[in-house]
Formats: structure tokens, C-alpha cells, sequence
């Protein structure tokens, strides 16, 4: 076990990816010399050289179009996005050609495609910075989506989806990109869990927080604070948005009966109604109460000054699980 | 660097304003700068040539008809743009690779298609028509220009591999305004990859004639990008072959992109859906008829004394045999089960997939056996 | 009244608008003279000349982009996209400018663009002409979305959308672009129903039908076809998906118990999802059963020979209806 | 038309190929094409342009002081392009229309910015930091290129009311490879726009020389879609200035767009948030601050005796009041409260988000009396 930060666990696996398979390459802005503005990439360009580390001229779409030559040609190629707003540049040819190529040879055409997205707020950044586009991703099929929230699954999930044969989406918290967690870097990853599953990261019986990404720490931070008052929160990280692992999730909603679902990215369509319209679909004799959505405001990301009260934090978590649990609290107050 | 602007292209005259070699009437002309690409062509060649453009028509108008007569969902006729289709594809090496727009049908004749490629997607049957590893020419482009950056990306992996090979990308002069297309010049050049650009500028994209698009000559954007250009006369089989194979020597070679402008025109309707009565002229029509590429190889071919009545012959023989290959293809094709729709989707399971396609399956099964 | 297919209803409604605001104009690829591919701008470049009526070059980014400038000039443009498939290259311009510039200024700069896109499918059409892409629209905050389903709502709402200070995604099915309709050509704007209104098109006590576009003739018969086995289902046309008018939905729900959402999008994270969670929320008490979805697979757009195996049908509405009745059918059999 | 190949840009020697009035050493030179357009500029006005350079830096250098001390979140400076945004700005007449990028503080200051509306965007207060209707510039853009079709969009407007107006685009060497850049051109063009391109090419997008992007002089691009172009020495303000005035006499006289590349080099990091050293040479660097615009400017000035002790202490005096005035501004900027949070999203009242706002304020509300 080594400890690393998120942006190093990243880092190294890339690195263990293009060691593993030599087809593997990387593309994007700024991610050679400099190693990426996160230098998530850094030392990548010495150790690979420049026709595995390739910097792009300045243009998503290109940038993406040009991976899904390299498809065609055999390669695996891992796109760097610099920022989560700066990828719909790319929309086109991520939706049209990327999630499309492979359905339509009838999979004689792969796509191989890891797009990695430094993503989502709370870093104080200036607009078009911390956007959380996952939900466009999810309703697109051919794609996969993953969002990771620590450094041992940020090195794994990167792996996985780089060997990978489908095309995923991939997502990187930005604001953990400097937090440290234990990551095993020798284990093999025949035995790390498949990419598609999600994670029971700390049980209860209450009432089950399902979230992914940076929120979930937010959600054991609730899951804590609700302990002192002697409710027991199951914490779900989803980290695969597409598939979404339902069987999980349906196996703790059965148990609590209680649900909230929570996002940074704003409300309407998104991951959440997602989540609870399958959950209804699955669960619903064993709904206790009206699962919840605790996400951003259907607004575009407000400026820097105003994200904390955009943001789903501790205090709004909270406030929804009282109400899955029919107490009494800000919203219903003392009626409920 | 002074103010500068390209020259407007007179487009009544553009094919007076390219390169070619043979007249439209049939003459051959000195062309100092393309002469020595076509120098081995002989006549046996040029016969050649022409055959497999009267193939391509006669492919061409089974499309047209098939379509009218309810077999094909749409077809888009490439009537008019045979000599640069086969001019630049029978230019190509076994090894290099195409990516098409959806108009190539005769790039796709030159590749060795089979004779259901040519329909398989326009009837709805498959994404792809043809096997793009077999024939190594992607499946045919709808969204216009993304194909361009596809063949860019493959020729970065040529281009790092060492390999000697070239990608090529087709598409319109419709396409030229497309982000993509002007990104892809960019990638290209700055990475100097072995790869050709050829716009078969066929004057109208639907109904938008190239001046909506530009009011100077296509060729001479590639420049800017620092990627050598040369417009030429479509129509001219002979002009576009040599073209193409000075482009794709220059690629080769490991000097960076080329670009091509083939100066043709689209005879038919943009697809069958559409009515080009409403948006242009007959005399314009008239006057590219009189260009035709076909008829300008055959008058070639005669005034040599090189294509005899047997042989004429032959080449619709030919042709009719393989309209009757494709239509027979077409009819016998047998769509796909029901379940087939979920297919392909993903290399590897996706545990929502195979739930949904599951309990269609099981949907499905509740009528089974009902009338 | 007069009869009009849907398509000419359009193409009245655009003539209306241009003539109540000269600041109305139309942009669009082939627009002019051909009067698009689906005609629905038939004579207007002869009837407002070519400043009015801008024929592109072809590139939606670039479309809608100028569209952005002529709004800061004060223009109401209205754009073409020609088929739901080639609106994804305009997906930057569409997000991070049209949706986000009235927020970024906080109201100095208005977006009153209206993007009227050929939708859906069910024309046997090739590849990328059958898109259903409207839950991108309705996940973006700051737009506004529209989908019409009869030539008096189509006339009357694409006015209403023009004059909107606000941009708006209009949605057109193109497989009803010849089915007619009476339309009151006459009647003030202003005495039309809002646009942000849903609409009860047939009223029903057993179960709630809800869908949109298209999908709304379907759902008819599917009223029909119950009916005849004694069973009363509420219709409900959404017209607009953002915002939903979840007054009436709920109302809907309050009286039935039981939902169905129907589209033709795909299911992941699809606006049937968002209806469904927000019902929930909302009605939960109300529900009987869990509310179903029946749309698309998630699966990229089949080839036409496909297409009827990925459409909801009446059949597989009526074995929804079936289900969220809990009674015995196809899926459930004997054990319901 | 033939192959042809743009030559190759020498970028060390990028400047010296480029349009000039004045040397790096203030010597004024003849510039046949560029002295008419400039004829009329006399000391005093060389002098105020070089009081607004010297208040620009002074301006840029408190934005940058404001972020350290953690008053801003970003900051992006402008150092070294002081020549090229007052240059060009100060060519603009008033009715004119501005669309930037996020690094023109220059060409903000120049159309009267008030002292907070340098900082407030990257201070996080609101998401423009100035009145666009107000200053005739449009919110600084961050998505690369998206504003050159926005100018475009703005002129075509122009065009059609035929008012006496031009729209402008600022960009940098890097926006130059998006797709939007490319298809604004051509809109430009096809549509013959009063726009005016500015490229600042800066040499370096973020760590990326600009031979990523072009390894030929992005001038040399504009003439390929019919536009004709300048490309001029960015850090002599002369030069800039005049470029500038031909342009928008080009554009202003119906003629259509008209493109500058002003090659100049970006002093400081990309923004604040960067660390130039991990990718340029301090030689590079050092090159450059040979060529300061301010100081060939005031060298010039000194040449002519036309730049006393006492009007300098007066230019250095102004750029401190003003630098003075957005700390103050910065400073007292109070965030706005909570439920701002949903102002501005739509125009017309939207019945969801209306929802959420009153429930977001039902729980704000709760915390009410709260410690
Ligand atoms: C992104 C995109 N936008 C619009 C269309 C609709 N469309 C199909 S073909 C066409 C015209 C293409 O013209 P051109 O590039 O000249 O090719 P041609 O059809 O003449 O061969 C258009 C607008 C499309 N397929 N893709
Ligand atoms: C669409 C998009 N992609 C990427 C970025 C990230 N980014 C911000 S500035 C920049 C470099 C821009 O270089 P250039 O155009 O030369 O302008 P300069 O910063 O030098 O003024 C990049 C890549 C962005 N803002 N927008
Ligand atoms: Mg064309
Ligand atoms: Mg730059």
C-alpha cells in the first residue's frame, strides 16, 4: 500500500496502462511538457515520449475526432479534457461517432475511448469550471460512465476503463485531487471488483445516501453527524453511472426503505431522477417514504462567491434525510 | 505579410480554372505539373478507367431505382462525379485507408465492395454496409466533416508506426464550413501527417451552391494551413488520378497532408428525397452535361481508336452484371430479428442493457404464437 | 379554423411571428429557396427577402453562434437545425452561450433564440435522422423546451416561443409533419394558453398516460384500446419539458394512483426519469403502484428495418398500463 | 492553382517578419502601407497612448497583486500585450462592438471600464464583470473561440440595418485551431461582415508554443477564406494602431471582414493558477523584454523630446490612483445574498426553478437565528 493523492493515483495509473499496452496513448491540451494543468500527466511525456504523450492543438472535437481515428487504427486512446465545460466542444463526436461507431458495425469497429474529465465544483473557479455534465453522458448509449471519489479507486477504475473495449466517460473530481487515501498499486487487477459496480461504503439501516464523486464524502460526513442522533445512513457510492448498479442499490433500498439521492449537477433529468425513477420501478413495495434529490439548482453554475449555496453540503443532505425519515425538520418543520 | 485576397472564383468557369488533361471534348493537353503521374497509363489503363466508370453509373442508377421502387429507404447518386470518385480511388494503395462521406459510392466500387454494400445501410438493414476491415474504408459518414479528423487521428498512427501507408477523407464542399473539416487541416498539419483531403467540390450542397459556403476557391484555404493544394478538373478521370497520386506520394513520402479539390458536379438530386427543380437551373445542368466525365474518356478513347464496339460492349454487359448482383442483393436480404436491436451496443456486458434487452425478450415472447 | 398539416401550421406560425417583429430572423441550411428539406419555410425568403430569411453556410456551431451575435443586437433569430442528429455540433454554442449568457449578466444580455428542431423517428430515415436528444435540453438550466404534437399547439407555440424572451428548444416530430389539424389562425396570442402548460387531451380515472410529441397519438389509441376492456386512462401532453407543469401532472396523479411516461428517447436518465422521480416526490402517498416507463432501449437509433422494435408501441404502452394496474400481462402473466 | 506551401514561420524571428512603425529600439521606420493610417497621430497622442500602456500594466500588475493577497480567485495578465489591446482599442470608434476573450483588460480599460469591472468576474462576484450595453464589449469569454462567431452574428446585424458600426473578435494564437474560429471566418465571408479579427498571438497557449497550432503564420490563413490580412508587430503600438484603422476602414466601407495577427508575447503566466517555468526558457524571455512595448514607445517619445520627467511622474501618478481605485472597488465588493443564486436564469418566470427558489428559501430560512 502507498499513499497518494488522488491526481497521483491517476497518474499512476495511466502510467501502469501505457506500460501494460503499448497501443495505449494520451491526447490533449497541455498535458506533455507541462503534464496537464493538474499534471495529472506529469513525467508521462519523459517516460513515453512525444508519440505516446501527444499534445493537441487547441480543440476538443479534434482532439476527440483524432482519438477515434486512432480507434480505428488499434490504438486505445485516453483523451484528457481540460475541464469538465470545455468538453462539449467534443459533444458531436463523442455522441455521434464515439458511442455510435460501435453499434453500428455491429461491433466490428471498436472504441476503445477513455475521455477523462476533471470535474465539478467547489474549487472557487471562474466560469465554465466546475460544470457537471455526467448526466448527458448517462443518457447516451455506447458510452460508459464512471465517476471515482478516492485515490484506490481513481487508480483502478482508470485501468479498467483504459482496457476497457467500450468507449467510457470518465470522471475526476477536482476538488479531491489532492486528497490522500491508501492505494495498492501491485494489486492485480484481474482481482480489483468489476468497473461496472458500486460500492456499500459504510452500511446502515435507516435509510440509504446514494451519491457518487466528491459528495461522497459529503455523504459520510451526514452519515456521521446522523449517527450522534442515532440514525443509521447505508452510504451507496455509485462510482459507475452507466451501467448504474442496480442490484446493489435495489439490495440496500429493500433493507432502509428510505432514499436520497444526491448531485452536484443540477436537478432536472439528471443522475438523480435517474436513480429514483429506477428505484420506484424496482423497489417500490418497499419504499418507506418518497425517495429525495439533493442536487445544484436547475441554474448554470453560478459564480464562484455563490457555489455554497448551489452546492448540496452537510446541512441539505441532512435536511433530506429527515424528511425520508418523516421528521420533523427545516422544510416540514413541526408538522411532519 | 501585405493585405491579400484570394481571387473570387468565377464558378461558371471553375472547371476552366483547374487542372486537367483531357479537354472535355476528349483532347489530351500537356499538363507539365500532373503529366509525369499518369506517365505508365496506357491504353489498356484508360479502358480500365472507363469501364469501371460506366460500372459505377450503371451501379449508380440500380441505387435510383431501387429506391423508387420501395427497396431502399434513400440513396444518394453520385451521377456526374465518376471520374473523380475512380479518378482518386484507383490512385489508392491495397494498404491505405478511407474515410467517405455517404456519397462514395464509387470509392467504395474501387475498394472491392460487395454487391449488397452498396445498399445495406440505405435500406435500413445495418448501421455500416460494408465491412470497413475488409475493404478498409470506414462505414460511410452522415454527419457531415467528422470524418475528416477520423482519417487524421489513423494517419497519426501511421505517421508514428512508421508505416507506409496513407488515410484518405472524401467529403463535399458543403463540408468545408464545418468546424471539423478546418480542425482536421489543423491536426494534420501540425502533426505532418501522411494524410490526403479531397473535397469533390460538386457545386451544391442540398441546395446551397459552394458561393454559400465560399465565394473564393476551396483549394486555396489548404495553404493557410500550411498543406500543399491543387484544384482539379473533376470530370477529368486522367487529372484526378494524377492529382491524387501526386497527393498521395507527397504524404507518403513523410511531407506532411495534401489537398485536393476535384471541381465536378452533383448531376442527380442531392438524395432521392430531394427536388433539385426548385433550387436550380437547367441550363446549368445543360452545361455540366456537356462535361460529362464519361463522355469526355470515351470521345479519348475513340479518337486513339481504343475503344472498339465488342469492347463497349463488354463494359455494359459488365455493368448489368453487377446492377443484377446488387439488386439480387438487395432483395434477398433478410432483416435482422427483433432482439437484434439490441446488439452491438457494447463490447462488453452492460448489466442495464441486458436487463432491458431481456425483458424485451421476455415482452416479446407473451406473443408468440399469436396470429 | 382552418385545416393544416402540422408542418404548413409551423410555417404559418413563423410567418405571424416575422410579421409581428421585424427583429424576427430565421437562419438555417437550405432554408431559402428550398424552404428547408421539410418546406416548413416555404415562401417565407420571397416574402421577407434574404436579410430575414439567412440561408448558412453549413455548420451548426457556427449557425447558432451567429445566432448568439444577432441576439446581442437585439434580433429574435429563429434557428433550423435540419434533423434532431446535426444539433450536436452546436452543442457548445447551445450550453455554454444561448443557455448561460442571461444568467452570466444577470439579465442584461437576453437570449431570445428559438432553435426549432426536426425530431424523433419512425420515417425508416438513415442513420442520425431519428435523434431524440431532448433530455440534453431539459438537463441544461436556462433553456426552455417545447414539443408540439398538433398543428394548433405547433402554430401556437412556436409563436409563443419566438416571443419569448428566453431561448427555447423546439421540438417538431417530423413523422407528423403531414398530419392535419385545425388551426385558429386568427386567435390573439395572448389569449392562448401559457407555454409552459401542460394539457389533459383525454381525461380518464384508472391510470395516467403521460408523454409528448409524437407519442401523443399513441397514447390516444392506447385510451382507445383500453377503454374497450373497461379501462379509463388519462392522457396527458406534456408540450413542455421544461419546465414541466407539474401542477397539472400531479393533479393527474392525485386522481389515478397510477402512471405510465412514455417517449421514444432512451430510458437512462431520459425525461420519463425526471417526470417519475418528481412524481414521486410529489404524490407519493397518491401512488398505487410503481409508476412505469416505457421508451426507447438504450441503445444508439437502430437502423430503419429496426426502428419498430426500439419505438414504444401501442402494445408495449398497454402492457404498461397493464402493470401499473396490476393486472395479469405479458411480462407479469398469471402472477400479478 | 499549383502546390504551394506557405513558408514556414521562423518564430525567433517572428516579429521582425511582421508590419512595423516603430523598431524595438523606438526608431520610426516607413511603413508604406501602414503611415497613411496613422498620418495624423502627433506627440500628444503619443503620449496618451503611452499613459494608457503605462496604466494597463499598472492596472494588470494589481490584479495580479489582488489574487496573490487572495482577494480574486484568477487573475490573467496581459503583460506584454500592451502595445496590441491599446493598439487596436484605441482605434475603435464609440458605436463599435467588442466581443474578447478573458485577457482583454486592455481593450475593457480603453472603452471605459469602471474600476470594479476589471476584477469582478474573477473575483467570483457575478459572472460578467461589466456592463456589456454600457462598454459595448461583450462578457469576457472563456470558452475558446465561441465569441469570433458571436461578433460574426453581431455584424451580420450590422450589415443588414446598414449602420455605420463594426463588430470586433479578439482571440489568441490558440483559439485559432477551434472549430469556431474557423467557421467564423467563413460565415464572415460568405456573408461579407463588417467584422475584424484580431488574433493576439502571444506566442504560447498555456504551455503550448504556437507552433502546435501552426507551424505557418496564422495571417496566412485568412486570405484562404477571402479575407485579406494583416500581420503586424503587436508590441509597437504605431503599427497596431494603424493595422487596426485599416481594418475597420475595410470592414466600414462594405468591403467584409478583414483579419490581424498583431505578434507580440504574453510576459507573465497564462494566468495565475500557471507556472511558466515548467515550459519556456528564461531566453525566450528574456528576448522579448528586449522588445517591451511600453519601452520602445517611450524611447520613442524620449527621441522626440516629447517625454519629460514631469509627464511621466504624471502617467505613473494616474496609473496608481487607478490601480488605487480597483483595490477599492475589489475590496468593497460584497457578495450578494444566497437566493441570488437563482437570479437571471430566465427572463420569464419558469415554474420549476420558481419552486425551487421558495423551497431553497424555506430551508435558508430555517438557519434563521442561528448562531
Ligand atoms: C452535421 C450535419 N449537418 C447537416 C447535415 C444535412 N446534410 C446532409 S448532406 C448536406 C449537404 C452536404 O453538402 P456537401 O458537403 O457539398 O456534400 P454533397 O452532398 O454535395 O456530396 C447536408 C446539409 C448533415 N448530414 N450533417
Ligand atoms: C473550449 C476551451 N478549451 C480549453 C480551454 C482551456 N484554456 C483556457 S486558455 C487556453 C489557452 C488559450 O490560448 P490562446 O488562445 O493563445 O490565448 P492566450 O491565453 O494566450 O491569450 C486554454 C487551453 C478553454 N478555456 N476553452
Ligand atoms: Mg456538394
Ligand atoms: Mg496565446
Amino acid at each position: 500500500m502507498t499513499e497518494l493523492t488522488l491526481g497521483k493515483a491517476l497518474g499512476a495509473g495511466l502510467r501502469q496502462a501505457m506500460k501494460d499496452d503499448e497501443k495505449v496513448v494520451l491526447l490533449g491540451e497541455d498535458i506533455g511538457r507541462l503534464g496537464g494543468v493538474f499534471r495529472i500527466t506529469d513525467g508521462l511525456l519523459d517516460e513515453f515520449g512525444a508519440t505516446r504523450v501527444i499534445d493537441t492543438p487547441l480543440a476538443e472535437s479534434g482532439i476527440v475526432g483524432m482519438a477515434v481515428g486512432l480507434a480505428f487504427r488499434g490504438y486505445r486512446p485516453v483523451v484528457e479534457i481540460q475541464f469538465d465545460g470545455f468538453v462539449y466542444p467534443a459533444f458531436d463526436q463523442i455522441v455521434s461517432q464515439v458511442a455510435k461507431l460501435h453499434y453500428r458495425t455491429q461491433g466490428r469497429v471498436r472504441m476503445p475511448i477513455t475521455i477523462r474529465i476533471p470535474w465539478a465544483g467547489g474549487i472557487g473557479a471562474a466560469e465554465h469550471h466546475s460544470e457537471s455534465p455526467e448526466a448527458y453522458f448517462v443518457h447516451t448509449a455506447g458510452l460508459r460512465v464512471i465517476a471515482v471519489s478516492n485515490p484506490e479507486d481513481a487508480y483502478r477504475s482508470l485501468r479498467q476503463a483504459i482496457a476497457s473495449d467500450d468507449p467510457v466517460i470518465f470522471f475526476e473530481p477536482k476538488r479531491l485531487y489532492h486528497h490522500k487515501g491508501e492505494v495498492d498499486l501491485e494489486a492485480p487487477l484481474a482481482d480489483a471488483p468489476p468497473m461496472g459496480l458500486a460500492r456499500v461504503v459504510r452500511p446502515g439501516t435507516d435509510a440509504t445516501l446514494i451519491t457518487y464523486g466528491a459528495m461522497v464524502s459529503t455523504a459520510l460526513q451526514a452519515a456521521e453527524a446522523a449517527e450522534d442522533e442515532g440514525i443509521s445512513l447505508e452510504v451507496i457510492d455509485l462510482r459507475s453511472l452507466s451501467p448504474v448498479d442496480y442490484d446493489s442499490v435495489a439490495a440496500s433500498v429493500r433493507k432502509t426503505g428510505r432514499v436520497v439521492v444526491a448531485h452536484e449537477a443540477s436537478r432536472e433529468a439528471g443522475v438523480a431522477a435517474e436513480v429514483i425513477a429506477s428505484i420506484t420501478e424496482r423497489c417500490f413495495e418497499y419504499l418507506e417514504s418518497a425517495p429525495l434529490r439533493v442536487t445544484g439548482h436547475d441554474v448554470p453554475y453560478p459564480p464562484a462567491k455563490l457555489e455554497k449555496y448551489h452546492l448540496p453540503d452537510l446541512d441539505r443532505l441532512l435536511d433530506a434525510v429527515d424528511r425520508v425519515l418523516d421528521r420533523p425538520n427545516s422544510l416540514t418543520g413541526a408538522e411532519a | 505579410m501585405s493585405p491579400q485576397i484570394t481571387p473570387i472564383a468565377d464558378t461558371a468557369q471553375d472547371l476552366e480554372l483547374s487542372e486537367r488533361i483531357l479537354t472535355p471534348d476528349g483532347t489530351r493537353i500537356a499538363n507539365p505539373q500532373l503529366d509525369a503521374y499518369v506517365a505508365d497509363v496506357d491504353a489498356a489503363q484508360l479502358r480500365a478507367l472507363h469501364r469501371d466508370m460506366v460500372i459505377l453509373r450503371r451501379i449508380d442508377a440500380e441505387g435510383v431505382a431501387l429506391q423508387r421502387q420501395g427497396q431502399l429507404g434513400l440513396w444518394a447518386p453520385c451521377q456526374g462525379q465518376e471520374a473523380t470518385q475512380i479518378g482518386t480511388a484507383r490512385a489508392l494503395a491495397p494498404q491505405d485507408y478511407v474515410f467517405p462521406s455517404y456519397r462514395e459510392t464509387g470509392v467504395i466500387y474501387a475498394r472491392g465492395a460487395q454487391p449488397g454494400d452498396y445498399v445495406r445501410m440505405w435500406r435500413g438493414e445495418e448501421g455500416a454496409g460494408h465491412d470497413s476491415t475488409a475493404l478498409r474504408v470506414a462505414p460511410l459518414q452522415i454527419i457531415i466533416g467528422a470524418q475528416t479528423l477520423h482519417a487524421v487521428g489513423y494517419a497519426l498512427g501511421i505517421s508514428h508506426e512508421g508505416a507506409d501507408e496513407v488515410a484518405v477523407a472524401y467529403f463535399g464542399d458543403g463540408a468545408t464550413s464545418q468546424g471539423d473539416v478546418n480542425e482536421a487541416m489543423i491536426f494534420a498539419s501540425s502533426y505532418r501527417a501522411p494524410v490526403v483531403f479531397v473535397c469533390q467540390n460538386n457545386h451544391w450542397a442540398i441546395s446551397e451552391p459552394v458561393s454559400v459556403q465560399s465565394q473564393y476557391p476551396i483549394a486555396g484555404r489548404a495553404p493557410g494551413f500550411g498543406i500543399p493544394s491543387l484544384r482539379v478538373d473533376g470530370n477529368d478521370v486522367l487529372a484526378c488520378m494524377a492529382a491524387m497520386r501526386w497527393a498521395l506520394d507527397h504524404a507518403r513520402s513523410g511531407k506532411g497532408p495534401a489537398y485536393i479539390e476535384a471541381v465536378t458536379y452533383r448531376m442527380g438530386p442531392h438524395t432521392t428525397a430531394d427536388d433539385p427543380t426548385r433550387y436550380r437551373q437547367e441550363g446549368e445542368l445543360e452545361a455540366w452535361r456537356r462535361r460529362d466525365p464519361i463522355a469526355r474518356l470515351e470521345a479519348h478513347l475513340k479518337s486513339l481508336g481504343e475503344l472498339g464496339e465488342e469492347q463497349f460492349a463488354e463494359t455494359q454487359a459488365a455493368a448489368d452484371a453487377v446492377a443484377k448482383e446488387m439488386r439480387a442483393a438487395c432483395l434477398g436480404m433478410t432483416t435482422r430479428p427483433p432482439l437484434a436491436v439490441f446488439d452491438g451496443v457494447y463490447a462488453e456486458p452492460h448489466t442495464g442493457l441486458e436487463r432491458q434487452r431481456s425483458e424485451y425478450a421476455a415482452y416479446l415472447a407473451t406473443f408468440e404464437g399469436e396470429a
